[in-house]
């Protein structure tokens, strides 16, 4: 029986907060704001990431719910002018149309896991959020596939985890960053956008080391 | 000029030395920022003028190198001794040429990652004279390595050092025949651009035509590079090697001269001297500069400034033919125009600055060369 | 396999700490998944090729497609070839029309505005809400309205479909407004009131004609899938072209003969070729005497409009006009080319009469509904909504006064169009009452005449819901959006109508909604049903069932029609008609549905309403880039750069004595407004003309590519009152979107 | 047998759903395209015409691009297609000034700029699909089929409608012939279209590479060798005072 490394452990936690940040603002996020801050912080501990900046932008919006919402839509659906810094891979990565060849990857990268796209949300695959969700869930199922003792199986989800990671998302996450960073008005999704790219870093030379 | 300045006096050599290794330096710099940029940030090529400014130095300096090979020929295949002081000059001066022909060539192509391709044969391409060009350019280089290296090194006595001494003129043999080729390819270049190349200059033959100019161009600027040495020595040029140079050269002139005219002559495009308007001009500067050195040759007698004058007319020719072709007479479709920016000017007068700096240099600290000189006054 | 010793003995090492924050995490996070939801075995992602049969709804010649999809994408179009229309082609802007598809900027969920302030450059301040909670919104403030200032208070501005006009009756306002009159209610009028009794015929054998004569029509230079062909087919076969046009268009650099006629003076060039082609006995006797009525009144009352006559009104020689009409009416058949924006569209006060004189025209050489000519569209009886469900009877409000005026122009009335020429007017000045609340689709504000002046209108509705696909300028009005599927995301059966020869029928196959969107029919029943209109929402009601039983009715079912290639019907040749649509059962050359509503039966020359004088000595042209539709098109990465911004297009010598330069920024201006453009010098125009791209001029930044380029030419387009329609006298209640004067000059 | 296309110029309509159709398929770098519409406006009002040629790479029998590309980057496939590996190219751009069409382009803001030309849809021809372009075409202005075959039906279309075509199928002997063929109404200058011989452009250049440069090389090699022979033989004759000299010199 082996045992998952505190990092093994921190890392869907993370993908999932960030998961969270990155969806549509509801209710339920804002109302449990704090204690997702704290998870966040307390998971990025393991890899010595802060979440400070975020903090400190959830702090500012200070619980306003559509301002945040008012924000997303401008910036990640329908903006003015235009959708500012679209999160989907296809945009950066194929001539700036929706659907290119990152969405298929992506696509083909989910039916491989077993995974589908969900009919009840209306995302498309390469959306950054999904993208986050199938990291979240790679790791997830490592460390599960750990406690069982199941080595080999640990080791696809790992694998996995490495090619979807350097072929899905690091090629375009930094050129949205900087889209976010350029147009944004309130302090929360260039804050998350940043810390989003840092960890995207951090965890792609984490699974390096790890596949030696 | 600055070679005359940088070795009369030891005082002046920071100075002078300091300047032109500054604006190498800065060519360097200019380097670096367009092989880290593109060539649309840093030229003004376009899709009528996808060669500019930087190919005509090319086309320009490789013949102003020629004295290299003309002047092996004349020491170590003619077996004229006496020369080899000029020729070992003719030689730095070649390498360096060709030095930054290459940089300049590394800086001008748009895929210089993949340059080694053109020494990989599988890629060969028999039919293309710009491989011809590349591929003898790069042995030659190497060949001037050769003939350099027991000069520079001939107070060591390293056994290579002998027996590369001992090879020199089988090398210089090779790299004479390499010169002959690549010399009349860069020529040949432009025999598919006859839609391109005004006919005042396209020619069937302007393989033989840049051949025999790079031999009487190479002989000239050997000679105004000895007396220019000579006089930053402070000693009294060899004028009667000299003059045998540029006898030489006239005769090549004259050749050139009919070739040049029976072509036109043959092609029935005589008149197009006269009605190819700023083209014709440059046309008859071309004729004017030649025959006026070509004279000089003849009748200059024993005079150095004369004879200094002719150099400079064939010079001066060179440049103004060199850059017609590659440049002015290479028509650009849908009217096209092209005028080279800061960077590309910055580059071409980094690249004398760095030849002229390394020449002085190399005058400075090779025993061998300075020898060659002293020798050939008390000759 | 083993992982390496270690790692391993690390992992224990850190065990305890790690498991204890993972554990803190998840009780916070959660360990659901959202987006994506395991499959019981991975249905592996359809590599291979796979196609979809649908209709291509960029502009309304309906060209049957086929779509090529890899991986549930679609990588390319090709035209379908069993289509009549299409012949296994589309035009540029078929094929352009995926990347509509896959525009980032595309409305991709509902949303409200939060910011109540509205106007140009002003942001919405959108958020995302769900289809829910949007309906409802919708839904309440639509029967608000209805219940405090009645069902007219609501107007919905879209094209007059089936479900558009069920959803306005069902509401039981009359304002059902389009975009008609800007674009070809003269024709439509003519042809109801001379040969069909309803409107105009699309369909036209150009393939077979031998002589083709145009008057401002650019049906190549737009490229009109299936005539550009046909008209090349016909050029092909030694038929000869002739083009009365102002502007040299393709089509007209593809003529024999290019005549740059002065801008709405072609009726006066009609009348003479007609008074020649009677005078001369040219006409085919045979056709006339069997089939037509009112020649002996024609012949009198062209009488005087000879070629003499008319040469000094339209610029042309007599004897061109002559000559023209002799081999118009002796080379057989032999057509006049219309369609929309031409001659006789509503581009003039007397374009009604201009179009009555291309029936005129062709009826004369005997090729109406013959081959070589235009043909009544042969169309198969598809069920109505009526035919399929039982909703009770719509409320008489319809019936009532209009906002626009429609019901004054009782010949035009009863096609059920609407004027987007007076609609602003009425609005502003409340007249017959104030419209409180509108639903638009797809119908965009630059589309109309001054938009400037329609934003002011808007802004004084309370509430303003737009169902479309991109986010266009009136959305940047709305209140609520409600995002529209493209056509590729839509189904259904579509009869063919732009050449339909023989009756044919072309199956839609949906693709997935790419994004969280639903279709006006859905939601526009939905907000019945939420109105509390639901009685008129019977079970089952929707396009599916429409569908269905127009599939019965024709008798086969959807994978038949796969299995044959997505298209339903068979070839047939066309079996010329004997009897018309009028009263008369006979081609009407004096229209007597005109006279009876108190128009002149007969055309008689008017001139345009708007002189060219010292003060404006230009006319407007409007044009058409072959990629561009409308105002729809101006957001494509690829085609938008073939011409990023329009121009004003002048005659480089009259532009050269005005010191104007290529490239020289120039303002147009008419009485209504002024805009600032770059010129453009060419020997392809008369002097006396400024010709103008239509579809520029976005002022959405919702538009990422199309936003700020250019400017729109229909700010120099007067809006009218009412009153003012009538007095044009002409029953078509044309918008003369190009009767306009200008004047140009440098910035 | 070389698979080729008829343009019918007289049918384009200059719609460019070609370009814009092969834009998206094909997806050349920014900026760029493989084949554009060319509109030209010929006379002054009134008397005016306006005529559409659609450009691209003409895929030459004897290509100059392939001719001049020293690392064999260009070459021409037995069907017809010229075609370009970017990843033998070192970028001297003799190819775009060797092309008597200008049709090899490069993205000059690119760092590491590919030439982009049409291919002829290559690939797709290889499964036996047509070029983007051909299949695109709504108005009937590309046909696509063996040369030989194209070139009598274009024969036939202009003794068909001799008022309708210039007597002339350019690119028929232009350049040694090329794989993309066009008729027109008028002279094919005025479309913007080189007038070029029947000889393949670097034919000369060829020939000269592959007989002038080894003659070259033997003739000279062995002049040299005759003369080094000589002059050192010369020395030899002369012994005594030569070694004087050379001491001295030594």
């Amino acid at each position: 029986m082996q045992a998952p490394s505190e990092q093994a452990l921190a890392r869907p936690a993370i993908y999932q907060a960030l998961v969270k940040g990155l969806a549509y603002p509801s209710e339920e996020f804002m109302a449990q704001a704090q204690a997702w801050q704290t998870a966040l912080t307390e998971a990025l501990e393991t890899v010595d990431l802060s979440a400070d900046q975020v903090a400190a932008a959830l702090e500012e919006s200070n619980g306003d719910l559509q301002a945040l919402q008012v924000e997303h839509t401008r910036l990640f659906i329908n903006g003015v002018p235009h959708v500012l810094a679209p999160p989907y891979a296809s945009v950066y990565e194929d001539g700036g149309q929706l659907m290119g060849q990152s969405a298929a990857r992506a696509l083909r990268a989910y039916q491989e896991a077993g995974l589908m796209l969900s009919a009840a949300v209306h995302a498309l695959p390469d959306h950054l959020a999904v993208e986050l969700e199938f990291m979240f869930y790679l790791g997830r199922e490592e460390v599960e596939a750990d406690e069982q003792g199941d080595a080999a199986q640990a080791d696809v989800m790992r694998q996995r985890s490495v090619v979807f990671l350097n072929e899905c998302l690091l090629p375009w996450v930094p050129a949205w960053r900087q889209h976010v960073e350029e147009s944004a008005r309130l302090a929360f999704y260039p804050a998350l956008a940043r810390l989003a790219e840092a960890w995207l870093r951090t965890d792609a030379e984490y699974l390096t080391t790890m596949k030696v | 000029m600055s070679a005359t300045t940088t070795t009369r006096s030891k005082s002046s050599f920071p100075l002078s030395f300091c300047v032109l290794g500054a604006i190498a330096l800065c060519g360097l710099a200019l380097g670096i920022y367009r092989l880290a940029t593109s060539l649309g940030a840093t030229t003004n090529l376009n899709e009528g003028y996808p060669w500019g400014l930087w190919i005509a130095f090319d086309f320009f300096v490789v013949p102003l190198s020629a004295g290299a090979f003309t002047l092996a020929a004349t020491l170590h295949i003619f077996n004229r001794k006496e020369y080899h002081g000029i020729a070992h000059l003719a030689l730095l001066a070649g390498f360096l040429g060709y030095t930054t022909v290459i940089l300049v060539l590394v800086l001008d192509i748009n895929r210089w990652d993949q340059f080694y391709n053109v020494l990989l044969p599988p890629l060969w391409n028999l039919h293309s004279f710009m491989f011809e060009v590349a591929m003898s350019i790069t042995l030659y280089f190497g060949v001037m390595i050769l003939e350099l290296f027991p000069i520079v090194f001939a107070r060591k006595d390293w056994p290579v050092v002998r027996w590369v001494k001992q090879l020199v003129p089988l090398i210089a043999g090779v790299g004479v025949l390499l010169s002959t080729v690549h010399q009349s390819s860069i020529g040949a270049v432009f025999l598919t651009l006859s839609h391109r190349l005004d006919p005042l200059w396209w020619s069937p033959i302007i393989p033989l035509l840049f051949f025999t100019s790079a031999l009487f161009s190479g002989l000239s600027v050997s000679a105004l590079l000895a007396i220019i040495t000579w006089r930053a020595l402070r000693r009294p040029a060899p004028m009667p090697l000299l003059q045998g140079l540029t006898r030489v050269a006239a005769f090549v002139i004259a050749a050139f001269l009919v070739l040049k005219f029976g072509d036109l002559l043959l092609a029935g495009e005589l008149g197009l001297m006269f009605s190819s308007g700023l083209l014709s001009l440059v046309f008859w500067v071309e004729v004017i500069l030649l025959v006026a050195a070509m004279v000089i040759y003849f009748r200059a007698g024993k005079n150095e400034n004369t004879l200094l004058a002719g150099m400079i007319c064939t010079l001066a020719w060179l440049a103004l033919n060199r850059f017609t072709i590659a440049w002015f007479a290479l028509h650009a479709p849908g009217g096209a125009t092209y005028f080279p920016t800061w960077v590309e000017i910055g580059i071409v007068v980094a690249a004398f600055a760095a030849g002229i700096l390394f020449y002085a240099l190399g005058m400075r600290y090779v025993p061998d060369l300075r020898a060659g000189v002293v020798e050939t006054h008390h000759h | 396999m083993a992982l390496p010793n270690i790692t391993l003995s690390r992992r224990q090492f850190l065990k305890l700490t790690g498991a204890a924050t993972a554990a803190a995490s998840t009780a916070t996070l959660g360990n659901s998944l959202q987006f994506l939801t395991p499959v019981a075995q991975a249905a592996p992602l359809s590599a291979e090729d796979t196609i979809l049969y649908g209709v291509c709804g960029v502009c309304s010649m309906g060209c049957a497609y086929i779509a090529h999809l890899r991986g549930g994408r679609i990588t390319h179009l090709t035209g379908n070839p069993a289509d009549q229309t299409a012949e296994g082609s589309l035009c540029v802007k078929g094929y352009s029309g995926v990347r509509l598809l896959y525009d980032p900027d595309r409305l991709k969920y509902p949303m409200k505005r939060t910011n109540p302030e509205k106007g140009v450059g002003v942001d919405p301040g959108w958020v995302k809400i769900s289809w829910d909670e949007a309906l409802d919104l919708t839904a309440n403030t639509f029967k608000e309205v209805r219940d405090t200032f009645g069902p007219q208070a609501i107007m919905l501005v879209a094209r007059t479909k089936t479900w558009q006009k069920h959803f306005a009756q069902a509401s039981g306002t009359p304002n059902h407004v389009g975009h008609n009159n800007t674009c070809y209610t003269t024709h439509d009028v003519i042809w109801r009131a001379m040969v069909t009794g309803k409107g105009k015929t699309w369909t036209v054998d150009y393939e077979h004609s031998q002589y083709i004569l145009a008057f401002g029509w650019d049906g190549m230079g737009k490229s009109k899938n299936h005539w550009g062909r046909a008209v090349n087919q016909a050029l092909a076969n030694g038929a000869r072209l002739v083009v009365f046009d102002p502007r040299l268009s393709i089509t007209a650099s593809k003529a024999h003969e290019w005549i740059p006629i002065k801008p709405g003076t072609d009726l006066a060039a009609l009348l003479a070729m007609i008074h020649v082609i009677i005078d001369e006995e040219l006409y085919d006797h045979e056709f006339v005497n069997n089939y037509t009525t009112g020649f002996d009144e024609l012949k009198a009352h062209v009488k005087d409009y000879t070629p003499e006559w008319a040469a000094p009104i339209c610029e042309v020689p007599a004897e061109t006009l002559a000559r023209t009409a002799r081999e118009f009416a002796t080379t057989k058949p032999a057509v006049v080319a219309h369609h929309k924006r031409d001659a006789g569209g509503p581009n003039y006060t007397n374009s009604w009469r201009t179009a009555q004189c291309f029936v005129i025209m062709d009826a004369l050489v005997g090729s109406l509904d013959r081959p070589g000519g235009h043909i009544l569209d042969r169309k198969p009886k598809l069920p109505g909504l009526r035919d399929v469900w039982e909703f009770p009877d719509y409320a008489d409000t319809i019936k009532g006064p209009r906002i626009d005026g429609l019901e004054q122009f009782p010949v035009l009335k009863p096609l059920g169009k609407g004027s987007f020429s007076t609609l602003a007017e009425g609005i502003l000045s409340q007249s017959p009452y104030p419209v409180k609340a509108a639903f638009f689709w797809k119908h965009n504000i630059l589309s109309f005449p001054n938009p400037p002046r329609l934003v002011e209108a808007l802004k004084t509705l309370d509430f303003i819901a737009v169902s479309d696909v991109l986010p266009t300028e009136i959305v940047q009005l709305a209140d609520v959006v409600l995002p529209d599927n493209t056509f590729y995301e839509g189904s259904g059966l579509n009869a063919r109508q732009y050449h339909a020869t023989y009756p044919q029928v072309a199956l839609r196959e949906p693709l997935p909604p790419v994004h969280d969107t639903k279709s006006f029919t859905s939601v526009s029943l939905e907000i019945l049903k939420r109105m509390g209109l639901g009685e008129y929402v019977p079970e089952g009601m929707g396009g599916k069932g429409l569908t269905q039983a127009e599939l019965e009715v024709l008798g086969t079912t959807a994978d038949e029609i796969k299995a044959q290639g997505g298209i339903w019907g068979e070839a047939a040749p066309i079996k010329p008609n004997t009897e018309f649509g009028t009263a008369s059962k006979k081609i009407e050359f004096k229209a007597t549905l005109l006279e009876e509503n108190g128009y002149p039966g007969l055309p008689s020359w008017q001139p345009p309403r708007a002189k060219s004088d010292a003060n404006y000595p230009f006319h407007l042209l409007i044009w058409r880039r072959p990629w561009d539709r409308m105002t729809q098109t101006q957001n494509d990465p690829i085609v938008s750069s073939f011409c990023p911004e329009n121009r004003a297009m002048l005659n480089a010598a009259r532009a050269r004595e005005m010191g104007i330069a290529e490239g020289d920024e120039v303002w147009i201006e008419s009485l209504a407004n002024k805009i600032k453009l770059k010129a453009r010098l060419t020997q392809g125009i008369r002097p006396d003309c400024v010709a103008v791209e239509h579809g520029f001029g976005h002022w959405s930044t919702g538009l990422s590519i199309a936003y700020g380029k250019g400017a729109n030419d229909g700010d120099l387009i007067p809006t009218h009152t009412v009153e003012q329609q009538l007095a044009a006298g002409d029953p078509a209640m044309s918008a003369m979107m190009e009767d306009v004067v200008v004047k140009v000059y440098k910035v | 047998m070389s698979r080729a296309v008829l343009v019918d110029t007289p049918f384009c309509l200059a719609c460019n759903a070609c370009s814009a159709e092969c834009k998206f398929e094909n997806q050349p770098p920014e900026g760029l395209f493989y084949t554009r519409i060319d509109q030209i406006e010929l006379g002054e009002y009134p008397a005016v015409k306006a005529e559409y040629i659609k450009r691209q790479c003409m895929h030459c029998e004897h290509p100059a691009c392939v001719s001049a590309c020293p690392v064999k980057a260009l070459h021409k496939l037995p069907d017809g297609p010229v075609v370009y590996e970017a990843e033998r190219c070192i970028g001297c751009r003799y190819c775009m000034v060797a092309c008597p069409f200008n049709i090899p382009k490069i993205d000059f803001n690119a760092r590491l700029p590919v030439i982009t030309k049409c291919d002829f849809c290559a690939d797709r021809q290889a499964v036996g699909e047509s070029p983007v372009c051909v299949r695109t075409c709504p108005f009937g202005a590309l046909e696509m089929g063996e040369r030989d075959e194209l070139i009598v039906e274009a024969q036939a279309r202009i003794s068909q409608s001799p008022d309708r075509y210039i007597n002339h199928i350019y690119g028929q002997e232009e350049a040694g012939g090329t794989s993309w063929l066009y008729l027109s109404s008028v002279p094919f200058t005025e479309l913007g279209l080189p007038e070029l011989g029947s000889e393949p452009v670097s034919e000369l250049s060829e020939k000269v590479a592959i007989y002038g440069t080894p003659t070259a090389l033997v003739t000279v090699g062995a002049a040299l060798a005759g003369v080094y022979w000589v002059t050192k033989r010369r020395m030899e004759m002369m012994t005594k005072p030569v070694t004087q000299d050379q001491k001295e010199s030594e």
